[in-house]
C-alpha cells in the first residue's frame, strides 16, 4: 500500500537527516554568526530563588558552575555540568557561585588561607567534595582543603545576558567595533590553527583571540542523546533473538526423539543463562556471583572458544582439498599465501636467517611484509575505495528510501 | 574532522550526485550499459548440468539479512536463478540461518517462477531454516548437499568465517559452486573451492545486469563514474607529488584536500 | 593436596574439559552430544544477553529516564520532564517484534527504516572521515622532485625596531612612531598606540600591561585596550646573561645560566633546571624540592657561546656551528652548521612523542631561516642535523620565534609569519620503486571494477587482467593471516587442556 | 610409482585433524623458543606507548571475549604487563562489545596488577561497557566522565579518593595513545575519537584482518598494530629486550603460543603441498593407464 510506503519513507528519511546536517552543517547558524577579534565581554547575570525563597544574583565566572541533577546509570542522582547558554529560566540547578581554600572557622564565619573572610549570601551554603548533599561541618574540616560555596536546588528566576565585543575590521574604525549580546544558546567558538574551532564560555576568551558567535544550530547539543536513542532502540530488538528461537525449538518440543531432548536442553540453558545474568550483579565474594561466573567463565567461554576452534580443523583439510593449482590464478594465490604463512613464523627466519644482512630484504618476513606493505596494501585500498563508494550509494538508497523490492520496507 | 569543510561537501556532491542522477536516469528508463560478467553465463551453464543430472539446485543468500546490501544484490540473483531453472525445469533449495529471511525467500522464488510461468516448480521448491547458528547451518547445508544429490550449488551474499565450510562442502559432494560475496576475506576460500567466483563489486554489477532493477543499476554505474573521478584525482595527485615533491598544492596538510 | 581439595577446585576445570572434548568429538563423526552442547551455548548465550543487556542499557538509559520523566510530569520528583518521550521509543521498539508476524510484517519495517536511516546518516562522516587520507596518502611521488620544500608563507607583519612581545594570542611590535598589537592566527591589528619617541629596549609584559622602554621612559599600555596608562619608572638597560622572550641571551664570560622549568625528568615528573657552562662543557643542575643537585653534564662538541632554551631540547651554539642538548637526558642528539651565524634558535613541531617532526629553526639577523632535524627521525628517516628547508625573509631582522608550528620574523621594514612545513620523508631508488608498484596495483584494481563503458580501448582490458592478477595476490595473502587466526583459537584451547588439565591432574596422580 | 602417490590426493580428514592436534599439542609439553623477527608495526606502536608521560594515559579498549580470545587475550596482556612493570596509567573501555568484555579484561588487569603490586585506581580504571558508537566515541574524546559516571566497580569517576587515576583526565588531550583491541576493531576510532587527530590509534586484532590495517597504517592514521599472536609474541619480546629481568613473563601466552602456531602452520604448508604432487601424480597415472 503506497501510504504505508511513503510513511516509512519519511520517517527513514528523518532519521538519517540529523546525523547528515550534524556533520555538514556548522556549529552555529551561518548567516547570523558574527566574526571578529575579541576585544572585551560584559558578564551575564543569573538570578536565582533558593528553596527557602531567598534571591540571588551571580555573576557568571570562571568559578562560577551550574549543574542539572541527573541519574546515572547506576539510578543514583549525579550532577551534570551546563554550559551558560543552556540556562534557561524557571529550571530547578544547584548552583557553585565560588571555590576557595579553608583556612580556619572564627565566629560562625569561614576564613580562607589568606585570612580574607567568605561572607555567605542568604541561600548560600558550604561544601566539600565529599560533604555529599549536606553542608560541610566547619570542625571537621582540615585547613588546606578546597571547599565550594553553592546553592542547592536553586530556581532560576531570571537571566540578564552580558556581551561580547568583537572587532572586524581595522583597529581605530569604531565602526569595526560590534557588541554582540549574549542570549539563550549562543555560542562562543574560539577558533584554533588547525582543526574545527573549540566552543568556550565568554570570560575564557582571551584579547586577540578569533571568535565566532552565533546561535547554536543544537545539533553538536544533542549528538549524546541521539546516540542514547540509537543504542536503545537498537537494544529494544533484545527479545527477538530469543522469541524466533523459542518458536524453532518449541516446534522441536513437539517432535519426537533427539530433536525433543535438543529443545529441552536449549530451554534450560536460557533459564540457566537468565539466571547468571541476574547473579552478575551481585557483589562478588557471594554464592550467587560466583556461580555467575562459572557459568561464564566454565561454561561459556571454554565452549564457545571451542567451537570457534573448529574452525582450525576445518581450515586445514578445506585448503588441503582446495587449494589445488587448477588454474594460474590460484597458484599466484597459493604462492602468495605460503610466502605470507612463512614470513609470519619463525620458519620464515630459519630458512632464510643464513642470507647475510647486506641482503636482509631476502629474509621470508621481510618478503612477506613487502607483499603486505605495497602490493597487498594498494589491493586493499583500491577495494576499500570500491566499498566507499558502495557504501555511499546504498546510504543514499536506503536514506531516500529508492530501494524496492520486498526486502526494504519498500513496495509490498 | 568534526564537520564537513567545503572540500568534503565537493566531494560529497559530486559522488551522491552521480549516484542519485544515474538512479534517476534509470528510472526513466533510460537503457544504461552494464558490462556481462563472466560468471553469469556459468549460471547458466550450471542450471543446465544440474538439469542433465536431475539433480535440485542449492541457494544460500549469504549469512546476513535484508538490512545487509549484499543479501538484496542475492535477491536480484536468485530471481535470475529461478527464472532460468523454469527452462530448464529444475527444483531449488534454499537454506538460511535466519527465521526472518524465510519469508523474503520464499516470496522471491513464488514470484519470479509464477512469472516464469512455472508456478508448480515453486511448490517443489522450499526454503528450509536449518539452525540459528552459523555454523550449525553451514554444516546442514553440506548434508543436504549430499541427501538430495544436489549437482549444483550457488553462493551469494554476505558470508562470514562459515564460507569456506559451505564450499569445502559442496566440493567434497562434486557440486558445481558459483559463487559470489563482497566479503573479501572469504574470496580466497572460494577461490580456491568454487568454479566460478563473483568478486566484491561485480557481485552488484550483476545483480543490476540481471533483473535491471533501476535503483541497484543506477547506483552501480553512479558508483563507476565516481570510481572513474577519483582515479583521475589519484592520478592528478601522483603527478602532482611527482613534480613538486612534500610541499605538493594537494597534499592533505597545507593543501587542497585539508580537513 | 589431598584429592578431596582437587576435586574442590578442579570439578570447573574438568567441566570445561569435558566440554571441549565432547566438541572436538564432533570432527570424527557427528553426534548428539555435539549438538546438545551447541544448543546450550546458544541457549545460555541468549538468556545471558537478554538480562545483560536490560541491566546495563535499556535499565538506565531508557528506563530511568521515562521514568523520570513521567514522575516530573506528575509534579513531584526532579528531572526533566521531556524524559517522558522515552515512551514512545518504546513504543517504537515493540515494532521490531512485527517481524515474526506476516500480516503485519509491514509495521517492524519502520523501525527497520529508522535504523537504516540513522545508520545511512552517520555513514557519510565515517566513510570520509577513513577515506579522504587514503586518497591523499596515495598520491606517491614516482620519482625525486626538483622542487624544495619551503615555509608556506602567511601573513605580512608591521614593522618593529626592537624585540616584539610575543604572547598569545597577542604579538605586540613597536616601530618608530607606535606600538601595533596583533593577533597571531591571521595578523589580524587588534589594536594601535602612538609612541612619544623611538623605542630603545625589547617589549616587555608587566602584568596586564605592555611595556615599552622609550629612552628615559617607560610607556606602559594596557594590552587589553591598548590605551595608554601613566608610565612606570625607567627600566634599566638590559643586562647581559638575562633570558628574554625569545629565549635566546648572551655569553659574557661563558659562566651564565638559563634556568628554564618543565623538563621531563628521567624518573617521571617535572624538574626545574638551570643550565651553566664551565670552560665549554654544560651542566644541568636541578633546582626542584625533591630532588635538588647535579642532573647531567654533557659535553656540546662546540664551545657553549649561546645557551637557547628549546623546549625538550637545549641549544648551545658558537658562530655557525650548533649542538642540539636533549634537555633530560644531556646526551647530544645533532650537531650541524648553518650557513649564516643564527641570531636566533628555536625548536618548532615537537608534538610526536617520539624526536619525530622536531625541526631546529635557525634565523639570522640577515633574514636567512633555516630548518635542521633536531634529531634522528625514525619515521621520515631523516638523519639528525640534516638542513630541511630553506627560506628568505629578504630585509633584515630584529627578532624571530616560533609559536605551535608557525615561525614569525620581524625587523624594521615590516615582518612575516610562515608556517613551518612538516618533515618530509626522506625517500630512496627503493621507495620509489614501492611507489611504482603501488600506484600501478592502485589504478589497475580500481579499473578492474568498471562496468559501465560500452568502448574500452584496448588498454583498459589488459590493465583488467592484471587488475585480476594483483587482486589474486592480495586475496592469497588475506589467507595467509587467515591461517594465523583461526590456529590460534585452536592453540588457546589446546593450552587450556594441556596447562589446566592434564598438568595439574598428572601432578596430583604422580605428585 | 604416480598410482601409489596419488593416494595422497585423498588422505582421509580425520588423518589432518590428527596430525593438526598433535603438531599444535606437542609442543606445549617442551619449552622450545624459536627466533623471532619483529615488524615495524609492531615497534612502532610499543614506542609510543613506552614513552608516555606522567600526566597522560593510555586508553584501551578492549572488547574481546571466549570468541576471540585465542588472539586478543595475549595481545591485551602483553599491553597491560607492559604497562604494570612500567607504572604507566591506563584506562580500559569497552565500547558496543559483547557485556562480558569488561569481566575478561579485568581478570587479566587484576593477576598483571598482583605481580608488580599495582593499585586498582591509581594504576589503573575500567570503565565497563556503553553501546552507540561511532557516537560514543566522539563523546569520549570529548569528556570520558561524562560518558562513564561509574566505573567497572560502581564508584564515581568524579569521585578523586577513590579513582584518584581519572583527577586530571578529561578528554582526547590526555590520552597518550587508543589501544583497540578485539577480532576487529572499528576504523570509526581513527576519525570520531579525536577530530583533531592528536591521539595515535594501535590495533591488536585478529591477524585475518590484520590484511586490511596495512593502507591506514602507510596513511599515518593508525600508528601501528598487533598482527594475531604474533604481534603479542613480538611486543612481548620488545619489551623483555628493553627492561630485562625487570619483565616477569611467567603466565604470558604470546611467547608461549607462538610455537606451536610455528608447527601448525607447518602441516597446513605441507599438506598444501602434499595435496597439489598428489593431484599432479593423479594425473600422471590416469594418463599411464590410457597409455
Amino acid at each position: 500500500m503506497v501510504w504505508r510506503r511513503r510513511f516509512i519513507a519519511v520517517l527513514t528519511f528523518l532519521a538519517g537527516l540529523y546525523f547528515l546536517l550534524e556533520f555538514i552543517l556548522p556549529p552555529t547558524v551561518p548567516g547570523r554568526t558574527r566574526r571578529g577579534v575579541f576585544l572585551e565581554h560584559s558578564p551575564t547575570v543569573v538570578a536565582l530563588a533558593s528553596p527557602d525563597g531567598d534571591r540571588i544574583d551571580v555573576e557568571v565566572g570562571p568559578s562560577v558552575e551550574f549543574s542539572m541533577v541527573v541519574r546515572d546509570p547506576t539510578g543514583k542522582l549525579q550532577a551534570k555540568a551546563q554550559r551558560t547558554r543552556e540556562v534557561s529560566v524557571g529550571e530547578t540547578l544547584n548552583v557553585r557561585t565560588r571555590t576557595f581554600v579553608f583556612g580556619s572557622f572564627r565566629g560562625g564565619s569561614f576564613l580562607d588561607d589568606k585570612g580574607g573572610i567568605v561572607a555567605l549570601r542568604p541561600g548560600e551554603r558550604v561544601y566539600s567534595d565529599d560533604s555529599g548533599d549536606l553542608p560541610v561541618e566547619p570542625s571537621l574540616i582540615a585547613p588546606g582543603t578546597a571547599l565550594k560555596v553553592e546553592v542547592r536546588r536553586a530556581k532560576v528566576v531570571g537571566v540578564r545576558w552580558g556581551s561580547v565585543t568583537l572587532l572586524d575590521g581595522p583597529a581605530g574604525d569604531v565602526r569595526a567595533r560590534r557588541t554582540v549580546p549574549l542570549g539563550p544558546n549562543i555560542a562562543v567558538l574560539r577558533e584554533r590553527r588547525k582543526g574545527t574551532p573549540d566552543e568556550i564560555e565568554p570570560y575564557d576568551a582571551k584579547v586577540g583571540d578569533l571568535l565566532a558567535v552565533g546561535h547554536t544550530t543544537f545539533l553538536r547539543d544533542h549528538r549524546d542523546t541521539a546516540a542514547q536513542f540509537n543504542s536503545v532502540l537498537g537494544t529494544l530488538a533484545l527479545g527477538m533473538g530469543l522469541l524466533s528461537l523459542g518458536v524453532v525449538n518449541g516446534r522441536r518440543l513437539r517432535k519426537r526423539g533427539e530433536d525433543r531432548w535438543v529443545a529441552i536442553a536449549f530451554f534450560v540453558a536460557v533459564v540457566l543463562g537468565v539466571i547468571a545474568g541476574v547473579y552478575k550483579y551481585y557483589d562478588p565474594s557471594t554464592a550467587e556471583r560466583s556461580f555467575s561466573d562459572a557459568i561464564v567463565f566454565r561454561l561459556l567461554g571454554p565452549v564457545g572458544s571451542t567451537i570457534f576452534s573448529l574452525l582450525a580443523f576445518y581450515l586445514a583439510s578445506a585448503s588441503y582439498r582446495a587449494f589445488r593449482i587448477r588454474s594460474a590464478e590460484a597458484g599466484l594465490m597459493m604462492a602468495t599465501a605460503l610466502i605470507v604463512m612463512l614470513g609470519q613464523t619463525p620458519f620464515g627466519m630459519y630458512l632464510t636467517g643464513w642470507i647475510g644482512e647486506q641482503f636482509k630484504a631476502l629474509w621470508l618476513p621481510n618478503i612477506a611484509g613487502w607483499v603486505l606493505r605495497v602490493p597487498n596494501s594498494a589491493v586493499v585500498r583500491g577495494l576499500i575505495f570500491g566499498t566507499m563508494l558502495g557504501g555511499i550509494g546504498t546510504a543514499l538508497r536506503y536514506w531516500l528510501n529508492l530501494e524496492k523490492g520486498s526486502a526494504m520496507g519498500g513496495g509490498d | 574532522m568534526d564537520n564537513a569543510n567545503w572540500q568534503v561537501l565537493l566531494l560529497m556532491v559530486v559522488f551522491s550526485g552521480l549516484v542519485l542522477w544515474k538512479i534517476a536516469s534509470a528510472k526513466r528508463g533510460q537503457g544504461l550499459y552494464i558490462r556481462p560478467i563472466p560468471g553469469l553465463n556459468a549460471i547458466e551453464e550450471a542450471v543446465g548440468r544440474s538439469a542433465e543430472l536431475g539433480g535440485p539446485l542449492l541457494f544460500h543468500g549469504g549469512v546476513a539479512d535484508f538490512t545487509n546490501v549484499q543479501t538484496l544484490a542475492a535477491v536480484g540473483i536468485l530471481e535470475h536463478i529461478c527464472k532460468t531453472a523454469a527452462k530448464y525445469g529444475n527444483r531449488i533449495l534454499v537454506t538460511t540461518a535466519m527465521p526472518v529471511m524465510v519469508p523474503i525467500w520464499e516470496d522471491v522464488i513464488k514470484a519470479s517462477f509464477a512469472a516464469a510461468g512455472r508456478p508448480e516448480l515453486a511448490s517443489q521448491s522450499e526454503v528450509r531454516f536449518i539452525s540459528p547458528a552459523g555454523d550449525l547451518t553451514a554444516l546442514g547445508t553440506t548434508q543436504v548437499l549430499v541427501d538430495e544429490k544436489v549437482s549444483s550449488c550457488f553462493l551469494f551474499g554476505a558470508y562470514d568465517y562459515t564460507s569456506l565450510l559451505y564450499s569445502e562442502g559442496g566440493q567434497i559432494a562434486g557440486c558445481m559452486q558459483i559463487a559470489g560475496t563482497s566479503d573479501y576475506y572469504q574470496i580466497p576460500f572460494f577461490v580456491a573451492s568454487c568454479d566460478y567466483v563473483v568478486m566484491v563489486e561485480e557481485l552488484f554489477a550483476c545483480s543490476a545486469y540481471l533483473t535491471r532493477e533501476p535503483t541497484m543499476l543506477g547506483s552501480v554505474v553512479g558508483q563507476d563514474y565516481g570510481k572513474l573521478f577519483l582515479l583521475l584525482l589519484i592520478l592528478t595527485g601522483v603527478i602532482c607529488a611527482t613534480v613538486f615533491g612534500p610541499s605538493n598544492p594537494l597534499n592533505l596538510y597545507e593543501g587542497i584536500l585539508r580537513f | 593436596m589431598s584429592w578431596s581439595e582437587y576435586w574442590a577446585s578442579g570439578w570447573a576445570v574438568w567441566l570445561g574439559a569435558f566440554c571441549v572434548l565432547a566438541i572436538y568429538s564432533y570432527l570424527f563423526r557427528d553426534n548428539p552430544v555435539y549438538r546438545l552442547m551447541m544448543q546450550i551455548f546458544i541457549g545460555i548465550n541468549v538468556g545471558y544477553a537478554v538480562v545483560v543487556q536490560w541491566k546495563d542499557i535499556l535499565y538506565p538509559l531508557w528506563w530511568l529516564p521515562m521514568m523520570d520523566g513521567i514522575d516530573a510530569l506528575l509534579g513531584c520528583g526532579q528531572g526533566s520532564p521531556y524524559g517522558a518521550l522515552w515512551v514512545l521509543v518504546g513504543f517504537l521498539g515493540l515494532l521490531w517484534y512485527f517481524q515474526l508476524s506476516r500480516r503485519y510484517l509491514w509495521l517492524s519495517r519502520i523501525v527497520i527504516g529508522i535504523t537504516v536511516g540513522i545508520g545511512a546518516g552517520f555513514t557519510f562522516k565515517s566513510l570520509f572521515g577513513q577515506n579522504i587520507p587514503q586518497v591523499v596518502d596515495s598520491f606517491r611521488p614516482l620519482g625525486p622532485s626538483a622542487v624544495a620544500v619551503q615555509p608556506r608563507r602567511l601573513f605580512s607583519l608591521p614593522p618593529t625596531v626592537v624585540p616584539p612581545l610575543l604572547d598569545e594570542p597577542l604579538l605586540v611590535l613597536a616601530g618608530e612612531r607606535e606600538a601595533v598589537a596583533v593577533e597571531t592566527l591571521e595578523g589580524r591589528e587588534v589594536w594601535r598606540c602612538p609612541l612619544p619617541g623611538p623605542p630603545s629596549g625589547r617589549v616587555r609584559m608587566g602584568g596586564d600591561f605592555v611595556e615599552i622602554p622609550c629612552g628615559p621612559e617607560t610607556v606602559r599600555i594596557d594590552r587589553r585596550t591598548g590605551r595608554r596608562v601613566a608610565g612606570g619608572p625607567p627600566i634599566p638597560p638590559e643586562a647581559s646573561g638575562q633570558a628574554g622572550t625569545d629565549g635566546g641571551w648572551h655569553a659574557g664570560d661563558g659562566r651564565d645560566r638559563l634556568v628554564k622549568a618543565g623538563v621531563a625528568a628521567p624518573d617521571g615528573g617535572e624538574a626545574t633546571v638551570m643550565y651553566s657552562v664551565v670552560a665549554g662543557r654544560l651542566f644541568a643542575t636541578r633546582l626542584d624540592a625533591d630532588a635538588r643537585g647535579g642532573f647531567w653534564a654533557s659535553d656540546p662538541g662546540v664551545p657553549a657561546k649561546e645557551l637557547y632554551d628549546g623546549g625538550r631540547f637545549v641549544l648551545a651554539s658558537d658562530g655557525r656551528s650548533v649542538a642540539v642538548v636533549d634537555a633530560s637526558l644531556g646526551s647530544v642528539t645533532a650537531r650541524f652548521q648553518t650557513t649564516e651565524a643564527p641570531a636566533w634558535l628555536t625548536v618548532a613541531r615537537m608534538a610526536d612523542p617520539i624526536y619525530d617532526q622536531a625541526t631546529v629553526v635557525a634565523v639570522s639577523r640577515g633574514g636567512r631561516i633555516e630548518g635542521f632535524c633536531a634529531a634522528d627521525h625514525k619515521v621520515s628517516r631523516q638523519p639528525a642535523g640534516r638542513l630541511l628547508w630553506r627560506a628568505e625573509a629578504g630585509k633584515p631582522l630584529v627578532w624571530a620565534g616560533t609559536a605551535g608550528g608557525v615561525l614569525f620574523a620581524v625587523g624594521p621594514d615590516g615582518g612575516r609569519s610562515y608556517e613551518l612545513p612538516p618533515v618530509p620523508k626522506a625517500l630512496d631508488a627503493s621507495d620509489y620503486w614501492d611507489n611504482w608498484v603501488f600506484v600501478i596495483t592502485l589504478v589497475s584494481v580500481m579499473t578492474y571494477f568498471f562496468f559501465s563503458f560500452r568502448r574500452e580501448p584496448r588498454v583498459v582490458t589488459g590493465v583488467r587482467r592484471l587488475g585480476r592478477w594483483l587482486l589474486m595476490l592480495g586475496f592469497g595473502a588475506f589467507f595467509g593471516n587467515t591461517v594465523m587466526s583461526r590456529m590460534s583459537f585452536l592453540l588457546d584451547r589446546l593450552m587450556f587442556l594441556v596447562d589446566d588439565w592434564i598438568k595439574p591432574f598428572f601432578h596430583q596422580i604422580f605428585g | 610409482m604416480w598410482r601409489r602417490l596419488a593416494v595422497l590426493d585423498r588422505v582421509p580428514r580425520q588423518t589432518i585433524y590428527l596430525l593438526m592436534f598433535l603438531a599444535c599439542g606437542l609442543p606445549f609439553f617442551f619449552d622450545v623458543r624459536l627466533p623471532l623477527y619483529v615488524w615495524p608495526e609492531t615497534r612502532a606502536v610499543f614506542e609510543v606507548t613506552d614513552s608516555t608521560p606522567p600526566d597522560k594515559v593510555v586508553l584501551i579498549c578492549s572488547n574481546w571475549v571466549q570468541g576471540s580470545q585465542g588472539e586478543n587475550w595475549p595481545q591485551y596482556e602483553a599491553v597491560v604487563s607492559h604497562l604494570m612493570m612500567r607504572g604507566i596509567k591506563f584506562v580500559v573501555v569497552a565500547v558496543d562489545s559483547d557485556p562480558l568484555a569488561p569481566q575478561f579484561s579485568e581478570r587479566v588487569n587484576e593477576r598483571q596488577a598482583a605481580k608488580y603490586g599495582r593499585k586498582y585506581g591509581v594504576d589503573w580504571v575500567n570503565l565497563g561497557m556503553v553501546r552507540g558508537a561511532p557516537l560514543i566515541m566522539a563523546s569520549i574524546g570529548r569528556n570520558i566522565k561524562s560518558v562513564f559516571p561509574r566505573d567497572y566497580r560502581g564508584y564515581s569517576t568524579n569521585d578523586a579518593e577513590k579513582l584518584p587515576i581519572l583527577k586530571n583526565i578529561t578528554g582526547a588531550a590526555d590520552f597518550q595513545i587508543l589501544w583497540a583491541i578485539e577480532y576487529q576493531p572499528s576504523l570509526d576510532w581513527m576519525v570520531w575519537l579525536d577530530p583533531a587527530g592528536r591521539v595515535p590509534v594501535a590495533f591488536g586484532s585478529a591477524g585475518i584482518v590484520t590484511t586490511s590495517w596495512y593502507p591506514y597504517i602507510s596513511s599515518g592514521q593508525m600508528k601501528g598494530m598487533m598482527a594475531g599472536i604474533r604481534g603479542a609474541a613480538e611486543y612481548e619480546t620488545l619489551v623483555r629486550n628493553k627492561y630485562g629481568k625487570r619483565y616477569d613473563e611467567e603466565g604470558l601466552r604470546g611467547g608461549r603460543l607462538l610455537v606451536p602456531l610455528a608447527f601448525g602452520h607447518l602441516v597446513i604448508i605441507s599438506f598444501i603441498l602434499l595435496g597439489n604432487l598428489g593431484m599432479i601424480a593423479k594425473r600422471r597415472a590416469a594418463k599411464e593407464a590410457r597409455r
